[in-house]
């Protein structure tokens, strides 16, 4: 039981911070409907970048900070130069630039940091864990936890209520209405692809500071995916809970199936659950019953 | 419609369906059979050898995924887990199984183990196929992309690895890849075998496409809807073209131990998987043609690409060390550059030329 | 009004017995119940939205509906998916073209063959014996038997994306025809068509549904009352999901209720010039 | 009679004079049996082969069908149809029977069939299809020597019931029994007959009276061929493609003399409408087919040039101009220098090949134009190409062919030297007079037009003519269409249109001057090509009538006229012209069914503009009503601008 509860709520620390690359996946999809598998880069790149302040000395704030401006940059750049284009074009081909922006961005990444586990030195929390009741947990999982979940809420907050995140949603919901409010659906896209650098962002340092930086920190891109599909791709709270629930489980059947199947049945399971619950109900938890063509 | 030149006429329907029409286009294809099996062959050396096996291998891999997604409609991201699941059954069947001398001696085994391979991969690739019947477009995706994480990282990595204790590869001792008496033991040798196989899966590919099953294929990618009333069964055709592929892909696996020293989970990485989309959409989705300029352009391009580092590690020596990710970024900008200008791949290019000169001196 | 035909005349062919099918709150069809009768031409007439297309896609089993049978040849077909009816013969057209636009003429009416081949996909691959065989007999007889009566030689090769809609309209039911169909139904095979190729195609729709070649039961939906009263035997008329009468084309011209559920858009279903 | 000027040449091929097409068909057919082809027809997309064997085989069931159903030797048998192996065999079939074959054409007129079939007292009547039988059906009670109608092509053919009706499958069958009772039947048959026996009656078509009933023998026939096939040897291993209409003297000529002399394989097309796409296919290695065919060739090479590329647009003029200068200089018979025979061959290589495969021409050995005269521009452009165009000059009163050019000697404005066996002159009066085995044994029903053309043997063409210095003939156009101006120099309209219509932007033309001052031109600009060229500049337009009054319009189409002019004597040149607001329309009668102008009938309709023409105004105000396709009409006013064209420099 306790061993249980244990993995339950370290997988739910694990899963906030998937819930929240998962929210800047969805938030890609939903405004522009780029089905993004560049996601993981996009967090590997933003984890280096701070990983790349701090080392220079800075707080991890101001690190932090300083890689989401650059992820702001690189979000607008790269919807302009490479997604702006394919408005309109089959998915294959969106999710095949987006395959090939992931190419990119990781040799970029390898060329210039390497491919060694970096960590950040000295240590930003403490090796020390906290208990809490019965439950042990370590400090960076709680505080990566807090941060996620702060952001998550912070941007939750800014779809529901500041103008540009309403504009954001009336542009998924429907362009020419958008168009009609004067709102610029290409700011929009541009935004959204920001929001989604950052989020990717602050997600891979926080897991970088839980096991060390390295390539296949990338790999948390990937998990996000069977997260938004378990959400239903469009739907933000879906996104939230999917991440959620695949940390979770993620932990669960590391800690109890890997007895029955030794090996990496912790980074497996989240697809073997994926495809299963597809064929019981492909549209997701709150997804909508459109059928794309690819 | 294809262009014939004038005095070009059948009287029968054999020649009417016959794949070269033309004395001009048969001709070609004698010239580049002259080519491919005698001319290169004896001019080249060890290194361009080398390459023309990588593109063919890229060829055998890159055929299924074409199948799949340009002509049957069904992305796959995961084709190298196929691949893998080829390489490993013969691998194994050639390491592992006792067999009789005679067979030994005639040298049957590893010609064996490819048949037993395709079939194994065909129906692996049928079991991963199975969501296609409820789910389509991106959750297809995901599914295909599962296949490959279970396959390779998780059932080949963590068991398959470990039978015969040896620990993660397999090594392949001189010697053991021999078909009837022709030990395949050099590059020249690999290179036949590759020739003979990829003119073989070529030409099924394409017979296939101009039959019941390859139409139903493209009807299927086309308009599903239409497709059932005129009585096509769709998920059959779906899981056939699965199978197809994997079977496909089976061959491929199969065929790349011959050229390796030691089989790992490491050469079928999910990239591996993703690069062979990349190749069919330089080349081109839905042509076979597409097949071969994308694996030729992309193994071209790498190998140019290997040599310009190479000339500039005098002046900056860290960069041969990085070798592989600059080839990384630069595999992932092709893509990008040809999605945005040349979206209909090479195959495209290549028909508009051929047009071009047809329609000379006129444009239509 | 064609000549009535008297060997099997009486022999229900398709029935439909109190079919009823709701979209979410939308009733399509209500207790709809049609008596097909084999060697007709049985047309079926309403305003739009009254659900005609509707009654298509339930016969050809694109929507099951949730209550109610359809009979072919007396046994009940409703659990059918659309490909296991199109080999009982059931073939159709859609409204909005529904060809596949980058293949060849002759590849779209090959495709119509496909429950007539059966060559796998080892003879396929090899392109040998039986499959060549196969594609032989069958081109020739798309040749003989549909091209030629459809009189599309001269586009045979053609793309048929690239084709004028009147001619596509043809190539899809030249697809139909390659089923070799015992009931063919056609929705709204004349409309966008200009007057020349309605006559075209009308004359091709009492082709097949009275040449002993063919004798194909027709299940028709048009909005060209002139044409509809011309071709068919029995006339059924649907307004809102809702039957209103069925009889023969005179009976249904002057019945009061069908010019009700006409009122208003005379000017629509008014028949060509 | 005073003969000015005689040209003859000798023959070495005797016809003996009891030979028959059909004895030369039993020979043939005997000779080549299943291992050759006697004609293909495309149908089901592939060119099904027929061999001789059962081309003779179907001709034979045919022939003695037609027998047992009752017909007589000298009967005549009608046909109408398009070009098929089926109307082949029939008209064999009926000349084996020992009748006489009587061709309609495909698109005549009621009145016309009521009368050819009333006229020529057939019997048969065989017809394709539906149509034909509707036609034939209608007429039948007019005629009453008609007793069967015979089909072939069962479509649409369910509901009809009526007692004359046979199909052609029945007749077949009728014969197929009796050629079981009596194998040697059709041998006895064709026995019979006499190279003196009629074998075809051609009804010329009548552009001022009723047709004319042109009686040929099998000597006429054969002769005619033997004697064409003695300058341009055919192979038995040709390709000809039959897609004119059998009832022109031309096709018969191929189809019939030739192709059984030589024994090449006769390629029938699977629809009229593709005719041009399977000539293509086959590429056949000689053909004849009037000028209307080769203008429309030349004009879609010159259209589809000017929407080319730049590249392809440059290398086509070069090449062009090199194939023309090469031409002109075996016109002239000038020796070809080496530079420009190897300029030729990459010219050749590089665009006229490629071009040649477009037309269908790639292996085009002799091809010949006939029944007008074919403009100069044209002429040069084929020959630019290697292709060996030669103009043939004969008429149906002489099994179609009189004079034609050799391959070495090639004038343009000449139409060449008679056959081997013939002879021309030049009456006092200028008209050309031929005679030779292949003259006409006499119209049928009407021996006063008999005695007005034949005279002691000589055929009276009506055509006027002289013999030039090389032993050319020469042929003005038809008498009544040389037109003089007031101070009497003769010019010819249908030569300057014909120079006109060369250019791309022009679709029409029609050229005046008749006992008038100089000469004038209305023009029809090609709306497309003149379309998109203005599209090119940027000109506005939004309909034909508004193009055709640019400015820019009137620009272009002068600077065409001016090239057209540049070759001729001033008094032929055409001093003004106007565009037309519409272009002339087979459906408003200003045009025939083969887009010739119907000069009377313009002359009438559009008399004020002729008017202004000469009147020195620079704009003409105009009000006419136009009917559309639909029968409303509709008043129009225009402003036509009138321009002078520049002198050439």
């Amino acid at each position: 039981m306790e061993l249980f509860l244990m993995t339950l709520v370290t997988g739910l620390m694990l899963g906030g911070i998937y819930a929240l690359v998962a929210l800047g996946w969805v938030l890609i999809y939903k405004c522009s409907g780029v089905l993004n598998l560049a996601m993981g880069e996009l967090t590997l790149l933003g984890a280096y970048v701070s990983l790349s302040f701090y080392s220079l000395g800075m707080p991890l704030i101001i690190a932090l900070l300083l890689s989401l401006a650059i992820g702001l940059i690189l979000g607008i750049l790269t919807e302009r130069i490479f997604l702006d284009r394919l408005i309109g074009e089959p998915v294959l081909t969106v999710i095949m630039m987006t395959v090939g922006l992931s190419f990119f961005f990781r040799g970029l990444v390898e060329f210039i940091w390497g491919t060694d586990t970096r960590v950040f030195d000295p240590p930003v929390f403490s090796i020390q864990p906290v208990k809490i009741g019965f439950l042990v947990i370590g400090q960076v999982y709680l505080w990566s936890f807090l941060a996620a979940v702060v952001l998550l809420i912070v941007f939750v907050s800014f779809f529901k209520y500041t103008r540009w995140g309403l504009a954001m949603q009336a542009t998924a919901d429907d362009e020419m209405a958008a168009l009609s409010l004067g709102i610029s659906a290409r700011f929009v896209y541009a935004a959204a692809w920001s929001i989604a650098f950052m989020a990717a962002g602050v997600g891979g340092t926080l897991l970088g500071n839980i096991n060390g930086l390295n390539i296949s920190v990338g790999y948390l891109g990937l998990l996000v995916l069977p997260a938004v599909v378990l959400g239903g791709l469009n739907s933000i709270p879906g996104a939230i809970v999917g991440g959620f629930l695949i940390g979770t489980l993620q932990n669960l059947s590391g800690t109890y199936l890997d007895h029955y199947f030794p090996g990496g049945v912790r980074e497996i399971a989240p697809f073997v659950f994926m495809t299963i619950f597809l064929l019981f109900k492909p549209h997701g938890l709150w997804g909508w019953e459109r059928i794309e063509r690819v | 419609m294809s262009h014939m030149p004038c005095g070009v006429y059948h009287e029968r329907y054999a020649q009417d369906h016959a794949l070269w029409r033309s004395r001009f286009v048969r001709v070609k294809m004698l010239l580049l059979a002259v080519f491919v099996y005698l001319l290169f062959p004896l001019w080249a050396d060890t290194y361009y050898l080398g390459v023309a096996n990588m593109v063919g291998y890229t060829v055998l891999g890159a055929l299924g995924v074409q199948l799949l997604i340009g002509y049957c409609g069904q992305v796959t991201l995961g084709h190298a887990a196929f691949l893998a699941v080829g390489a490993y059954t013969s691998t194994l069947l050639v390491l592992q199984v006792p067999w009789p001398n005679f067979m030994l001696r005639a040298g049957l085994a590893y010609p064996v183990s490819i048949i037993a391979a395709a079939f194994a991969a065909g129906l692996w690739s049928l079991l991963f196929g199975l969501p296609s019947a409820r789910v389509k477009g991106f959750y297809l995706i995901l599914t295909t992309m599962a296949a490959q994480f279970i396959t390779v990282d998780f059932v080949i990595t963590q068991y398959v690895s470990q039978i015969g204790g040896r620990g993660q590869a397999f090594s392949l001792p001189p010697g053991t890849i021999k078909i009837g008496v022709w030990t395949i033991d050099n590059d020249r040798r690999v290179y036949f075998l590759m020739a003979f196989l990829v003119t073989c899966l070529t030409f099924a590919l394409v017979n296939l496409l101009r039959s019941k099953v390859g139409r139903a294929w493209i009807a299927i990618r086309d308009n599903d809807i239409a497709a059932e009333t005129m009585g096509i069964n769709v998920v059959r055709y779906k899981l056939l073209a699965f199978f197809v592929a994997g079977f496909m892909g089976g061959i491929a696996g199969a065929f790349w131990i011959s050229n390796l020293a030691a089989v790992s989970p490491e050469h079928f990485p999910w990239s591996w998987s993703l690069w062979l989309v990349g190749v069919i959409l330089i080349g081109g989705v839905g042509s076979i043609h597409g097949v071969f300029f994308g694996s030729l352009f992309m193994v071209v391009v790498m190998e140019l690409l290997t040599l310009a580092v190479m000339s500039l590690a005098g002046v900056y020596p860290e960069l041969l060390m990085k070798l592989n990710f600059v080839k990384e970024s630069a595999f992932g900008l092709a893509i990008c550059g040809f999605l945005l200008f040349e979206p209909n791949g090479i195959a495209y290019r290549w028909w508009q030329m051929k047009n071009y000169f047809n329609l000379w001196p006129f444009s239509y | 009004m064609t000549t009535p035909h008297t060997t099997i005349e009486d022999e229900v062919i398709l029935s439909l017995q109190k079919v009823s099918l709701d979209f979410g709150r939308v009733r399509a069809l209500v207790n709809v119940s049609l008596q097909v009768r084999r060697g007709t031409i049985h047309s079926i007439i309403g305003p739009n939205g009254a659900g005609k297309t509707v009654m298509l896609n339930c016969i050809s089993g694109l929507y099951r509906p949730q209550e109610g049978t359809i009979l072919l040849d007396g046994r009940p077909i409703n659990h059918l998916k659309p490909y296991e009816r199109a080999r009982l013969g059931i073939a159709r057209t859609f409204q909005k073209i529904e060809l596949f636009k980058g293949m060849t003429v002759l590849d779209n009416i090959r495709l119509g063959r496909h429950m007539h081949l059966h060559s796998g996909v080892l003879s396929g691959a090899f392109y040998l014996g039986k499959t060549a065989r196969e594609e032989i007999e069958h081109r020739a007889f798309i040749e003989e038997e549909i091209i030629e009566l459809l009189e599309i030689a001269h586009i045979r090769n053609r793309v048929v994306g690239m084709l004028p809609y009147g001619l596509q309209k043809r190539v899809e039911l030249g697809r139909a025809l390659a089923l070799q169909p015992r009931i063919i139904l056609l929705d709204e095979p004349l409309a966008g068509l200009n007057l020349e190729e309605v006559e075209d195609m009308a004359r091709f729709i009492l082709d097949i549904n009275e040449e002993e070649r063919w004798r194909i039961t027709c299940v028709l939906v048009e909005h060209d009352m002139g044409v509809v009263m011309d071709l068919s035997d029995r006339v059924f008329a649907l307004n809102f999901g809702v039957p209103i009468m069925e009889g023969t084309p005179a009976e249904v011209q002057n019945s009061p209720a069908v010019i009700e559920a006409y009122l208003g858009q005379e000017d629509r279903y008014a028949t060509r010039r | 009679m005073v003969i000015q000027n005689r040209i003859a040449e000798p023959t070495s091929r005797e016809i003996p004079p009891d030979l028959t097409i059909p004895k030369l068909f039993l020979q043939k057919a005997a000779q080549f049996g299943s291992n050759r082809v006697a004609m293909r027809e495309k149908e089901g997309g592939i060119w099904r082969p027929i061999s001789w064997e059962r081309y003779l085989k179907n001709v034979r069931d045919i022939a003695l069908g037609l027998c047992r159903m009752g017909l007589q030797r000298g009967d005549k048998v009608a046909m109408i149809g398009d070009n098929r192996p089926e109307g082949l065999w029939t008209e064999m079939a009926t000349l084996c029977a020992g009748g006489i074959a009587v061709w309609l054409f495909q698109d005549c007129l009621l009145d016309e069939v009521q009368y050819i079939l009333d006229h020529s007292d057939a019997r048969f009547l065989v017809c394709e299809g539906q149509e034909e039988v509707d036609k034939g059906l209608s007429i039948r009670h007019k005629c009453p020597g008609l007793q069967k109608i015979i089909w072939d092509d069962p479509k649409g053919m369910r509901g009809y019931t009526e007692e004359c009706l046979v199909s052609l499958k029945d007749v077949m069958r009728l014969g197929r029994e009796s050629a079981e009772r009596d194998p040697s039947e059709l041998d006895e048959m064709v026995q019979q007959g006499h190279g003196n026996d009629v074998a075809l009656l051609f009804y010329t078509s009548g552009t001022t009276s009723e047709p004319k009933g042109v009686l040929l023998t099998h000597h006429n026939m054969l002769t005619m061929g033997a004697h064409l096939m003695e300058v341009d040897p055919c192979l038995a291993s040709d390709d000809f493609v039959s897609f004119l209409p059998f009832a022109w003297i031309g096709e018969q000529m191929m189809s019939i003399s030739c192709g059984l002399l030589l024994g090449f394989t006769i390629n029938f097309p699977e629809e009229p409408e593709t005719a041009l796409s399977d000539l293509r296919e086959i590429g056949p290695h000689v053909m004849f087919a009037p000028p209307r065919l080769y203008e429309q060739m030349t004009r879609t090479v010159q259209v589809k040039h000017l929407d080319s590329g730049w590249l392809k647009r440059i290398a086509f003029r070069w090449a062009m101009a090199i194939g023309h200068k090469v031409a002109d200089m075996k016109f002239k018979k000038l020796p070809v220098p080496w530079t420009w025979r190897v300029l030729r061959r990459i010219a050749f290589e590089g665009v006229h090949k490629k071009l040649r495969d477009h037309l269908g021409l790639s292996r085009i050995r002799n091809a010949y134009t006939g029944g007008a005269a074919l403009g100069p521009d044209h002429f040069r452009f084929f020959h630019a190409l290697g292709v060996n165009l030669k103009q043939i000059y004969g008429q149906t009163e002489i099994a179609g062919i009189s004079v034609v050019h050799r391959s070495d000697d090639i004038k343009f404005d000449t139409v060449g030297k008679p056959i081997p066996g013939t002879e021309i002159a030049i009456t006092e009066d200028g008209e050309i007079i031929a005679r030779s085995p292949s003259v006409f044994v006499g119209y049928y029903k009407n021996p006063e037009a008999t005695a007005g053309t034949l005279r002691d043997g000589w055929l009276y063409s009506g055509d006027r003519g002289f013999i030039d210095e090389d032993g050319h003939l020469v042929v003005f156009d038809r008498s009544k269409d040389v037109m003089t101006l007031v101070d009497g120099r003769p010019f010819s309209p249908q030569y300057l249109e014909t120079r006109l219509k060369f250019s791309p932007y022009i679709k029409d033309a029609w050229v005046i001057g008749d006992r008038r001052e100089f000469v004038t031109a209305v023009v029809c600009i090609d709306y497309s090509v003149v379309g998109r060229w203005a599209d090119g500049l940027g000109v506005n337009y939004t309909s034909y009538s508004e193009l055709s009054q640019k400015e820019e319009t009137y620009q272009l189409i002068a600077a065409q006229i001016r090239d057209a002019n540049r070759d001729l004597p001033p008094p032929a040149r055409i001093r003004r012209f106007l565009n037309l607001y519409k272009e002339f329309d087979p459906d408003d009668d200003e045009l025939t069914r083969t887009r010739k102008l119907r000069r009377a009938f313009v002359e009438q309709r559009y008399g004020s503009l002729v008017e202004a023409l000469y009147a020195m105004v620079d704009v003409y105000h105009m009000d006419t009503t136009i009917t559309y396709e639909d029968g409303r009409e509709a008043k129009i006013r225009t402003d036509l601008k009138i321009r002078a064209v520049p002198e050439t420099g």
